[in-house]
């Protein structure tokens, strides 16, 4: 049976990786889930500098989701590379990191950085942040913009591109095309929906940052069908995520054409989750007598 | 730290609106420290999905059993209370830094405002196993809404701690807050060591009343996530070096924190 | 105590509405509620000519929602005047007729043809349907396409028009500037999310129509920061909807710039939420010393 | 039409993955109609969300008791049958239009498979209440998987009526398909009415192996939203006027059809 996947270049030995933000860097879950299983390992998302992120709340649960407005709170490139890197080159895992930046040259900065870093596969590039004032979802609500922002990295590294893409558009699979066309080996979606909730009580928005990401399961309808859309625009691979809580979630993805998935909070939830949804692929490819987890990905567009 | 599902020994209303529930874990019972907590799953479906973080009451080392106390004030706690005994409760921990112990010598002050009262007892059990030649150095404060909310008074008084109590509404002991009930019972020095919980308010206060001298450890509350360092929903900030600030992490820096260090 | 608000010119004696498609002609829940309580009845979508809808499965049950993809079935405008108008009549309540078109010609010859009917309190402009092919949508999404058809209705009729806008854009605000400078006298928001789900089993879309629109408590934050948004953009009144099971959801729309709310598909798993809604909104008023439900509008932005 | 909480007078396992539930109603217990059906709420929040369609199974006139059997094949069954005696179920109903009632001398033929026999006991009831001196004239078919699955033979053998049954694995009487066993037993002449529940593969057999002129009605499967006609989610084609067709809403217009008028 097999379940490896190429994801732009990255070699996966199964389609589940962890959605950037809920993973931490990856030695939080260590005490409950043996990494090296895992596809691969995305980071929380990281900047230039450090930054202190938001004020608090800054979660708050919404109907079967929650929203967060965390701010992308990192201790800046530096000390992930020194502090955290070294501990996840210990493992048989793709790194992928998350980076984000207030400007264009702050993207293309972090990604000279990181180029030729042993043990960093790949990186993912978060254009569709709700919870920062500068940068993050102003490139990535607009496909020109998106573009430019790829393709500048592009230019500084060889590293595998992922796009981190916003459903907060109108049309996310023209983003898709345009991040293609800027030299994008990957797209990873979605990121969290911008919503909002308010303290009846209080008569004042919850989070101080007064929005937030909406995830979890509550999403998973707008991402599966976000990822059955760029899969018609584009022929890049997409991983899906948004709301993936079991092998039955993460299939779905898988259908509708993701090559890889994600689990984003549901980490937070059952620490088991990346696992037993790898578990439960196999356990459907078993039952199914599906030998290679590729004539799954894009099935539901044939049927 | 574990995450495994764990069997109801019982789960009933202490008093109004508050539950008392036990249940059995080799695992927490033999590893957990006062001060640290839980993060327990309420219902097994997406609705809601998180869990919710819950002190650690007490723990009865015997029968391997753990407490937690806990107010009924939404879709989870609600949905906790409903449970049996006999049922399997998810639970992840134990999670955070609990208290530091105290010293030999030290004149010990516990102070719970309502159900911020809920780990002090864990903390009292501990010092009376190892301090019990002692614990007439240890004074208790507990404050409520009423009479009827005031936690474990009985306890308190069986296992030979003095205990002194308010209610904001006079209806038992001294009429006020705890603070105010502090000031006035402790005329005299200061206490070496105070252990706080309750809401932040209480926190501040506290801040002012206590002498300077005094170490003051205090339990925080934040909406949290992951509760494992992940999420970095839980934010507290806290002094760095020099004159700097910086983030601590409620679910794995604390929830205990030194009061001093806490920057409101 | 207060709670009679006007939307654009229809006076409603309370700011509780139904939303389109989720209460019928309005007969249908007579054994359930007075009818005479609600602030207005916002009727299903109505075409020209009566359309069969979408093939079936039509609905699927999501995370804290549901997917729908009715296709606007109706008997057509005629029917509607004819057999369900005269019934509304005999209520003491605005009816407010949701239209919707393939084309600005269909929107306009039906504006124009409920002109002046009796029992009309106004229409609702339904460019926001993810659910057919043509129109719906199509004009919703972009915010000059959005302003061409609510100026060409405005050419024709008097009547209040409300624009009901949808939540896949980039930006809803900007919609909503657009229509408001059109003409429209009030906006309602939000529509629902584009969604699809997929049967692992059959490897297909569960909905025949593939895609469908998410609506009930998974969508509400998205629904809040819309309102709330939109707020902030325009002056003319909001309809809140989207997920609204209780008071207290309501009171978030109206706390974050809603004039008036709509129950939705809430009404599908309890008859009676429109009523207690309301009841819990007066009971909040009166607990909170709250003389006009106006004091509350909006006043999430004050604190 | 009611809307309303009904207690729970008892919800236990009948067979594997099936229960039988009964809450105490004299509303639905005086004014239901065989075939009709119920839209329950199994969960109180909001996920799962919608409510489930329930056929009525049996009714107790005397105890104003309301049955439902249902299967447990997802998250709304599954909660169901959690439920314990003394709860309260929020109850939708009854809905829909039931089965049309047989003439006097008509021969009768029930049919169900699976599951789908659920609703066919109530309706039973009813012609044996009131045709009490023709039962004879009744025959009763009952397919399942196997013999385990098999819904009521008693309570059919009980009252009176021939019963006959299939599984697909032949663990107990005729190996294969209702229709099959059908065609096998009835080989003279035509049943005059025939009332069939099961899956909709089920019907097509039906409509080709039953008689021209025998009456058929079936009750016919949809999602659901409102169950009032409101959502238009429950679409089935009919025949309309002449060679046109046109859409029936299954919660309102049936979920009873004559099968002869039903567009697959
Ligand atoms: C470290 C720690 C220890 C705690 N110990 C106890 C205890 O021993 N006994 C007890 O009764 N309560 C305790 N609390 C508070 C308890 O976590 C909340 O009362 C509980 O989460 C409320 O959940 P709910 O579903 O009933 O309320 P809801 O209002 O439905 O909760 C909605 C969301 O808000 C969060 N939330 C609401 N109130 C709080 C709060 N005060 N602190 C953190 N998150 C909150 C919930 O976790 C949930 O994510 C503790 C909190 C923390 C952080
Ligand atoms: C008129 C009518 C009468 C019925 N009577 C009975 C009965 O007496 N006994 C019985 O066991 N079952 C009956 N069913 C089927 C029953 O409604 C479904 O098995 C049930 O809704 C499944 O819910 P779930 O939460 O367990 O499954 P899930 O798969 O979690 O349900 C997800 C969604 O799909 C819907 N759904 C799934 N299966 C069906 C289905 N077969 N028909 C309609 N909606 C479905 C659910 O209502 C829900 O909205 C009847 C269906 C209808 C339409
Ligand atoms: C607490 C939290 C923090 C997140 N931080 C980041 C981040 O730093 N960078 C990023 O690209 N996405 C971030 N995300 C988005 C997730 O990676 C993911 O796209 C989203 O949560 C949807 O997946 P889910 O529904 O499975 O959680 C974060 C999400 C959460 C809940
Ligand atoms: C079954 C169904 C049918 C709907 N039909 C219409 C419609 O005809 N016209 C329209 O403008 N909106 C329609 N809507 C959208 C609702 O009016 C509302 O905007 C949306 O459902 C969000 O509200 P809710 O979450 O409270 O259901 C429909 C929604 C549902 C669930
Ligand atoms: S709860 Fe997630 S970092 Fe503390
Ligand atoms: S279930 Fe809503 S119309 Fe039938």
């Amino acid at each position: 049976m097999n379940l490896a996947v190429n994801i732009g270049g990255i070699f996966m030995k199964n389609p589940v990786a962890t959605a950037s933000g809920t993973f931490g860097y990856g030695g939080e879950y260590a005490d409950f889930i043996d990494l090296n299983k895992l596809g691969a390992i995305v980071t929380k998302g990281i900047t230039l500098l450090p930054r202190g992120g938001n004020p608090v709340p800054r979660i708050v649960e919404t109907p079967s989701g929650m929203l967060n407005s965390i701010g992308l709170e990192n201790p800046g490139v530096e000390v992930v590379l020194e502090k955290y890197l070294p501990y996840l080159r210990g493992f048989d895992v793709p790194v992928i990191i998350n980076i984000a930046g207030d400007t264009i040259d702050d993207y293309v900065r972090l990604a000279a950085t990181l180029e030729g870093v042993q043990g960093v596969s790949g990186l993912e590039i978060n254009i569709s942040c709700p919870n920062v004032k500068k940068g993050g979802l102003a490139f990535g609500s607009d496909p020109e913009s998106a573009a430019e922002v790829i393709s500048e990295i592009r230019g500084v590294t060889a590293l595998p591109l992922i796009a981190k893409l916003s459903p907060n558009v109108t049309s996310i699979a023209r983003v898709a095309e345009r991040v293609a066309d800027a030299g994008a080996d990957a797209v990873s979606l979605i990121n969290t929906l911008t919503g909002m909730s308010i303290d009846i009580r209080k008569r004042k928005p919850v989070l101080a940052n007064i929005v937030g990401g909406l995830s979890g399961p509550a999403i998973r309808p707008v991402a599966v069908r976000a990822v059955w859309q760029v899969y018609q625009a584009v022929s890049i691979p997409i991983i899906g995520m948004g709301g993936i809580t079991c092998a039955r979630d993460a299939l779905e993805f898988i259908m509708a054409g993701a090559t890889g998935v994600a689990v984003g909070m549901a980490s937070f939830v059952n620490p088991r989750t990346t696992i037993e949804v790898l578990e439960g692929i196999e356990a459907f490819m078993k039952e199914n007598g599906i030998e290679d987890v590729a004539e799954l990905i894009g099935s539901a567009h044939k049927n | 730290m574990f995450n495994s599902k764990y069997e109801i020994e019982e789960n009933y209303q202490v008093f109004p609106g508050h539950y008392l529930m036990a249940f059995k874990s080799l695992d927490i019972a033999r590893t957990a420290l006062p001060g640290q907590f839980l993060h327990i799953r309420c219902y097994q479906g997406t609705e809601p999905i998180l869990r919710r973080p819950l002190s650690i009451h007490s723990i009865n080392k015997e029968k391997n059993l753990v407490y937690i106390l806990y107010r009924v004030c939404g879709r989870g706690t609600g949905l906790l209370s409903g449970m049996k005994a006999g049922e399997m409760l998810d639970v992840l921990g134990p999670l955070g830094n609990g208290f530091t112990m105290p010293k030999n010598d030290e004149k010990i002050v516990l102070m719970g405002g309502g159900i911020g009262a809920a780990p002090l007892f864990f903390l009292l059990e501990e010092i009376k196993t190892h301090f019990d030649k002692r614990i007439d150095k240890v004074s208790v404060f507990l404050g409520a809404a009423n009479s009827d909310l005031i936690v474990g008074k009985e306890k308190i008084n069986k296992m030979g701690f003095s205990g002194y109590y308010a209610t904001d509404d006079g209806s038992s002991g001294f009429k006020g807050t705890v603070i105010d009930l502090f000031e006035t019972i402790w005329t005299e020095g200061s206490p070496d060591r105070i252990y706080a919980c309750g809401p932040s308010p209480m926190f501040r206060s506290l801040a002012e009343a206590a002498d300077k001298n005094a170490r003051i450890e205090v339990s925080v509350e934040e909406h949290m996530g992951c509760g494992l360092g992940v999420c970095l929903s839980c934010v507290c900030k806290v002094a760095g070096p020099g004159t700097s600030t910086e983030n601590a992490h409620i679910c794995v820096d604390g929830p205990v924190f030194d009061l001093r260090k806490i920057i409101f």
